[in-house]
């Protein structure tokens, strides 16, 4: 009863249109920016969460008015290694790694840059509570925890207080250990007797494992009663799997807002999708280093607000879906009076 | 004639041999399911696994049976997951975003693949190009193209009139996804074995030279083989669409590897020696069921992957040991 | 315009003999920058069989892929086949649908594949709206082989066969072929067998010769390529001779004689080859084999002296073909060899120590065994040598192409190109160099299968004056050969075998072409006589 | 013979066809070079750049360079991108999370290539498997092997020794990692064309009987160059972890597919129609200043997929329009 009642609090919570919170102290960003040059290096383009950010983080530093450079790759090391080359080469004042792209690969590359004079930066890689790796100016991270609980409530809501969870995750992404935690965690807190599972896919097995690894879970506990992918572009395996065992009744929970998934929660056949706006990811990521570069003290987190799309308002995601729409345009205004600029 | 006479004698023993030869991997099969069976006999023995199991593979299945021809002639074809990506990708783009039927969607996917199977063949016959570096080449070219046309995005919202005919209907409690694949597995092998174009590929792939002077038109036969490859790659990236009702860009390439085993695999069954689609088709299924059962008794993501390439060499090895470890020929 | 693969009689030139099935003329053909044929005309008259005769590398297996469409002649050329002009290059499927069948010089075979598969792939005019029944398929085959008095089974894979079987395979599919032909069928038609006797004894080639008579006797003809100058005289009635890509003579087999034809095939005269047998050798042992057996062989103890060249031979499956795969380590076998002081037991042997023990081994099939068609020609010769080849900084190339050349000039190996892949050379120019390879060895044994199979009458004296020269030079041969006038023309010794041991011993006058074929027949006949009164008996 | 003595005339001719050949690739490499400088003089033509992309290779040159030798003696090594992963997680695992000495940890590696080499060997060669599947397999077990020692997880902080000495210190601005790429295949070029042992790889992969019947001991060889694909990828492995000072358990499988291009388009190059060193380390490069260029060019990612699978096919269909399209025999 109490429990069913902290979850629903917490889902409430992440319902409503975000306002803005600035993260610190108001600047004159063109001031301390002028003539300084940022280098992000993500993790591949081949995937449009990576486009989007850069698009947005882009479209910021347009804004302020500073070379804004994206290194465009598609997910080999040689080309990341390249790429901080690159940055150290032209002179950028500062690289950045994004969208996943984990800097302790890089350290020798990064370690150079530092030493190079360049500030180090990494962009949506971290969970709140993980350090960043010593060599690291400044970190936007994510709130992955705060999300695993949204999904644990989600699920705990939805089967009534009788959880019977799969979890699947990727180990070999950085914040999946914390992230998939946070939601054990929470599901044990709520409901200690209630069972839960949990499978670990690689990324570069997710079309091959997904499907299959889902099938097996189900068909060896009927009882599941709710899928949660910690990735939203997960889904797409679990859902024919669902279709193919016979569970069409099993609800999925995710995050990202993936367009596509936010497509098929207007479809119904992902139940909900926790989005972050990435519009504002992104200034929330250049705000970030700005302050880096303008040896200002950066805030923990980006700072994104998290927003719970369900059927009751997938409409405003737009459709077909995008990375940005229901979120609201506070942020735009917010960082620009927090910039100076207006 | 004296040397002629001896064969014919230790026949019957030969046989049996043979046989056993022949079903040694459903052999294998059906012992891993009775493991299976003993160690999880309520969840694992029960038709609704039987019918995940068989309805999950069909896109393998049909991608394997695809490459399986140019192997036949003597070929690879590695293009052919690149193919079954840009062909779930147009039709989910076609379908989604410029509002083509999914009838057209579907046909023009096939007449894609069957076009760049043909564009491999010229490569490879025209310049004389080995396959595999062509086939490489033009894969990783529609890479490109599938992540232009998707803005590297996933496309969803597949009509749910494919998804139906595909994974939601059902005979026998299957999806018929199973039964296309079936079907492409039944009319290949009655192709192969029963038509003189079929014995004509597999006297391509085992000697060039011999089958042009036996007047087979080879450059032709190759070129038909790619061009097959390429719809069946084609058929199996539609299924891949029917089966999620969505496209990405970049996931359904790691299927590639996987066809090949499977059509590796297949070869050592039913017609041992030689690539045959009832042996490919017990190839993906005995590999499936390990995957599943594993699975099912909570093994960690590893295992499966060990138990993957282990039982890939096992059952090999153990077909060879059958065989008196006659050497294979292929190609 | 009218379409020239439209046949009518009405279109038929008046003024072309009407006897004239195929007429090929002005046809060109080159490799590269290389003419092989140059303005061949050839013409094949109703119910003939004409020797196509040749030296290596003079163009027969080009003129004759040409007609099977393999080949894509140079513009200009013609081939006109019942008086009908046709498009070249030739369309593979209608020259054979139109009644001509190929027996090609390797035979054609795929050895992986079953006879059936093998016999079927060139058989799809058939309409089977069932598929391929291969039950009836295989009764018909099997009945197919029976009226050439074989006992295949059609399911057996090819590389199970023995070589004559193999030969046969091929020979009954042609014929096969040609009887399903618009033109077989009436009784007319074009065989055309390109040196299909090297795997055949002289027994198997006059059965094929039977058969070859009574083909002609339907009407049909046939085109033969042989270098055997004795089967040529007896089968043909007419023979073309090439040299050099061009058609240089056609006789009348009747009105020529044995020494005429081999003159114009080398277009000079050439002297047959002789050995001196009365010259002092080396005494003394050089090599000793003991109780080798292995495979159909079941027992084999020689002595071989320095210089010394030895024969061995029988039927097809006595046994004696074993003999130097198994003292080479190439099969495995039992028995002992002792080359020089050193003894080696062969249950132990490989290719890898009878080379350490300074022996050559030659094969008998030159594309699977003894050389590597994509490899140069210098490659292909020098790797026994490779160790001889070494300068401070490695593998000389340049010492290598140096050896190279003085080989092929050793050997007249042509064309006289270091460089050049060795798979297009002729067949018995790859055979000079191969054995060119192992005789520089300089080795204490050296052992041979079919040394000049396919290999021309000229090129074939240069291989036995070669082998002398190493004879000479203290080299012990083995030699083993179905060819038994070749036997005769260079062995010292010749060993007869029957059901896997040898039966009789031949030296000094003795050894004569007729006295082994007699060795090898009687004692076939005897045994035979024998196995019946035993079934009678009991 | 008249036949025979025309050929000797174009010689001169010939020569200069050959060398166009032999260099055709390295000719397309530098126009690439010329086209960049063009539309970047400041940024693409400076050393830096140059030294960035050569440094950048030496994992990929090594993982080629080591599955060339199969390739020459006739057998396809599946598993050297797996063999690789798993020896730069073992190098990781060992040296940081078991404390082993970065050097012991080093030789570990190459030993363990060596010894996964020699396994797909036997499988091979005992029981006469083709070489395809049996490293498919034994690759596909190693994934699980590495997800099983790392437990899915990213492990660095690898000795910076190690880093050091790959990427950090430099000759002539460009990292020690390239001289050891280059070191490999000048090495791997002197063996192939100077020494019997190389001459023997070659005439096993072009005609085992032959092989056998000159006296080479077939079955060594092959199991030889096995090893020695195992153990440069394992030295691949120790690149790629010195790279980056850290080891992740999945990303270096990309490389299997551009290291068989890479060998392949050597094979057009240098001496072409053979698998050879200095034409794989040309392909290599050539390929990368491609994507290097398009990159810095701000081309989008798809357009890198593009150029590469175009860029394939073109050069190796160019220069067999120089061989005036003579097929290319590899096996
Ligand atoms: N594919 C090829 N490429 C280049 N040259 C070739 C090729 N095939 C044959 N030749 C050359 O053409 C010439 C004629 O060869 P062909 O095989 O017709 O000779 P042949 O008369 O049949 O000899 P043999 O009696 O040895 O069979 C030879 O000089 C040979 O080297
Ligand atoms: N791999 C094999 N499998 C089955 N049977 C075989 C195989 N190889 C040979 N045979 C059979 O063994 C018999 C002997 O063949 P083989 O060729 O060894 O005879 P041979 O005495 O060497 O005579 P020759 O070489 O002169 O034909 C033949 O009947 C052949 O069909
Ligand atoms: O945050 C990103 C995205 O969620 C992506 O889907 C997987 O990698 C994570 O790091
Ligand atoms: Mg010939
Ligand atoms: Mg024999």
């Amino acid at each position: 009863q109490d429990a069913m009642e902290t979850a629903q609090a917490l889902l409430e919570k992440h319902r409503a249109i975000p306002e803005f919170e600035p993260q610190g102290e108001p600047f004159d960003a063109q001031a301390c920016m002028e003539g300084e040059s940022v280098f992000s290096i993500p993790i591949t383009m081949a995937i449009p969460f990576n486009v989007e950010l850069q698009r947005a983080m882009a479209r910021a530093a347009e804004e302020v008015g500073f070379t804004y450079t994206t290194w465009e790759n598609q997910g080999s090391s040689d080309a990341w290694i390249q790429g901080v080359n690159q940055a150290i080469s032209q002179g950028y004042s500062l690289v950045d790694v994004a969208g996943g792209l984990n800097p302790a690969v890089l350290a020798p590359q990064l370690t150079e840059a530092s030493e190079a004079g360049l500030k180090v930066t990494t962009t949506h890689l971290y969970d709140e509570t993980q350090e960043q790796a010593d060599f690291v100016d400044a970190s936007g991270k994510v709130p992955y925890s705060t999300v695993g609980e949204i999904l644990a409530s989600w699920a705990y809501v939805e089967t009534e207080g009788a959880p019977n969870v799969l979890i699947i995750g990727s180990d070999d992404v950085l914040p999946t250990e914390p992230f998939v935690q946070s939601i054990q965690d929470t599901l044990s807190e709520y409901c200690p007797d209630c069972t839960q599972k949990y499978i670990n896919v690689p990324v570069n097995e997710w079309a091959t494992r997904i499907q299959s690894g889902t099938q097996s879970a189900l068909l060896s506990d009927p009882g599941i009663n709710y899928i949660i992918p910690i990735y939203d572009s997960m889904s797409q395996f679990v859902i024919p799997a669902l279709r193919i065992a016979g569970a069409t009744d099993v609800g999925i929970a995710t995050f990202n807002g993936t367009p596509f998934v936010l497509d098929m929660v207007r479809e119904g056949t992902v139940q909900m999708d926790v989005g972050e706006s990435l519009g504002w990811a992104g200034y929330a990521a250049v705000d970030a280093m700005m302050r880096t570069i303008c040896d200002m003290e950066v805030p923990e987190s980006l700072g994104i607000p998290l927003l719970i799309f369900d059927e009751s308002n997938i409409e405003t995601a737009g459709n077909p879906a995008d990375f940005d729409s229901g979120y609201g345009d506070a942020h735009v205004q917010g960082f620009r009076a927090l910039w100076g600029l207006e | 004639m004296s040397a002629t006479d001896t064969p014919s004698r230790p026949l019957a023993s030969l046989d049996i041999k043979k046989e056993v030869e022949r079903y040694a991997l459903v052999l294998g099969w059906i012992f891993l399911i009775a493991i299976f069976g003993l160690l999880l006999p309520d969840t694992f023995l029960t038709w609704r696994t039987f019918s995940s199991m068989l309805g999950s593979q069909a896109v393998l299945v049909v991608l394997a049976l695809g490459i399986l021809i140019p192997l036949t002639s003597g070929d690879f074809d590695l293009s052919a997951a690149s193919i079954l990506v840009f062909g779930s990708m147009f039709l989910a783009v076609s379908n989604v975003q410029w509002g083509w039927p999914v009838g057209l969607s579907v046909v023009a996917v096939v007449l894609i693949g069957l076009i760049a199977g043909l564009v491999n063949a010229f490569f490879v016959l025209f310049f004389r190009i080995h396959s595999l570096i062509v086939t490489l080449g033009i894969g990783t070219f529609l890479n490109g193209m599938t992540l232009w046309i998707s803005n590297s995005r996933t496309v969803s919202g597949v009509s749910m009139e494919l998804v139906e005919i595909v994974v939601i209907q059902r005979l026998f409690g299957v999806p018929l996804a199973f039964y296309y694949g079936l079907l492409v597995a039944l009319v290949m092998w009655y192709m192969l074995e029963f038509t003189i174009s079929g014995r004509k590929l597999l006297f391509v792939g085992r000697g060039r030279e011999v089958a042009r002077l036996n007047g087979v038109p080879v450059e032709r036969v190759r070129a038909i083989a790619f061009g097959i490859s390429g719809g069946l790659s084609g058929l199996a990236g539609v299924l891949y669409a029917g089966m999620t009702g969505s496209a990405d860009p970049t996931s359904g390439l790691q299927l590639l590897l996987p066809a090949f085993a499977a059509a590796f695999l297949g070869a050592t069954a039913i017609y041992p020696g030689r690539f045959n689609p009832i042996g490919t088709l017990v190839g993906v299924y005995f590999l499936i069921t390990g995957i599943t059962g594993l699975t099912m008794l909570g093994a960690d993501a590893y295992v499966q992957s060990l138990f993957y390439g282990g039982a890939l060499v096992v059952a090999v090895s153990l077909s060879q040991l059958v065989r008196q470890r006659q050497p294979q020929h292929f190609a | 315009m009218t379409d020239p693969n439209v046949v009518t009689l009405a279109n038929r030139n008046p003024g072309e003999a009407p006897a004239d099935v195929l007429r090929m003329s002005g046809v060109r053909m080159k490799f590269g920058p290389v003419e092989v044929l140059k303005d061949v005309s050839l013409t094949l008259r109703r119910g003939e069989i004409l020797g196509l005769l040749g030296q290596n590398g003079s163009g027969k297996s080009t003129l004759i892929k040409v007609l099977a469409g393999f080949n894509s002649p140079e513009p200009g050329s013609k081939v006109r086949l019942w008086g009908e002009e046709l498009k070249l290059p030739l369309d593979p499927g209608r020259i054979r649908n139109m009644g001509v069948a190929f027996v090609h010089q390797h035979l054609a075979l795929v050895p992986s594949l079953s006879v059936a598969d093998n016999m079927l792939v060139s058989d799809d005019q058939k309409v089977r709206p069932w598929g391929i029944s291969w039950r009836a398929e295989r009764a018909r085959m099997k009945a197919l082989f029976q009226e050439f008095g074989l006992d295949i089974d059609p399911m057996q894979t090819v590389d199970t066969l023995a070589p004559v079987e193999r030969a046969y395979v091929a020979i009954v599919r042609a014929v096969d072929e040609l009887r399903r032909s618009d033109a077989g069928r009436a009784g007319e038609g074009i065989l055309v067998l390109d040196e299909p006797t090297p795997f055949l004894s002289a027994e198997d080639v006059d059965r094929l010769f039977t058969l070859l008579r009574r083909i002609k006797k339907t009407g049909a003809s046939v085109i033969i390529v042989t270098h055997d100058i004795d089967e040529v005289l007896s089968i043909t009635d007419r023979v073309a001779v090439m040299r050099d890509g061009r058609l240089v003579s056609m006789m009348t087999t009747a009105d020529t004689t044995r020494q005429e034809i081999l003159d114009t095939i080398v277009g000079h005269a050439v002297s047959l080859y002789e050995r001196d047998r009365s010259g002092s050798r080396a005494e003394g042992t050089a090599v000793t084999i003991k109780d080798l057996s292995g495979g159909r062989l079941e027992g084999f103890d020689a002595t071989l002296r320095a210089g010394e060249v030895v024969g061995v031979t029988g039927l097809i499956g006595s046994g004696f073909a074993e003999v130097p795969y198994l003292v080479f380590g190439a099969d495995r076998g039992q028995g002992s060899l002792t080359v020089g002081d050193k003894t080696v037991d062969l249950s132990r042997m490989t290719p890898g120590m009878a080379c350490a023990a300074k022996i050559s081994f030659m094969p008998g099939d030159r594309i699977h065994q003894a050389g590597i068609g994509t490899l140069s020609v210098s490659e292909n010769a020098t790797f026994l040598a490779l160790s001889r080849l070494r300068g401070l900084l490695g593998l000389s190339h340049g010492a290598a192409t140096r050896a190279t050349e003085s080989l092929i000039e050793e050997h007249d190996v042509r064309p006289p190109r270091a460089g050049v892949p060795l798979g297009t050379l002729s067949g018995g120019n790859q055979q000079k160099v191969l054995i060119g390879k192992w005789l520089a060895e300089d080795p204490m044994l050296l052992l041979l299968d079919e040394p000049t199979q396919g290999v021309d009458f000229g090129a074939r004296q240069k291989i036995f004056e070669a082998l002398d020269g190493a004879a000479a030079r203290g080299t012990a041969i083995l030699c083993a050969s179905t060819d038994y006038e070749q036997l005769a023309q260079i062995c010292d010794r010749v060993f007869v075998f029957h059901r896997g041991r040898p039966v009789a011993e031949l030296s000094g006058a003795a050894l004569t072409k007729d006295a082994i074929a007699r060795a090898c027949f009687h004692e076939a006949s005897d045994e035979a006589e024998t196995a019946t009164r035993k079934e009678m008996t009991t």
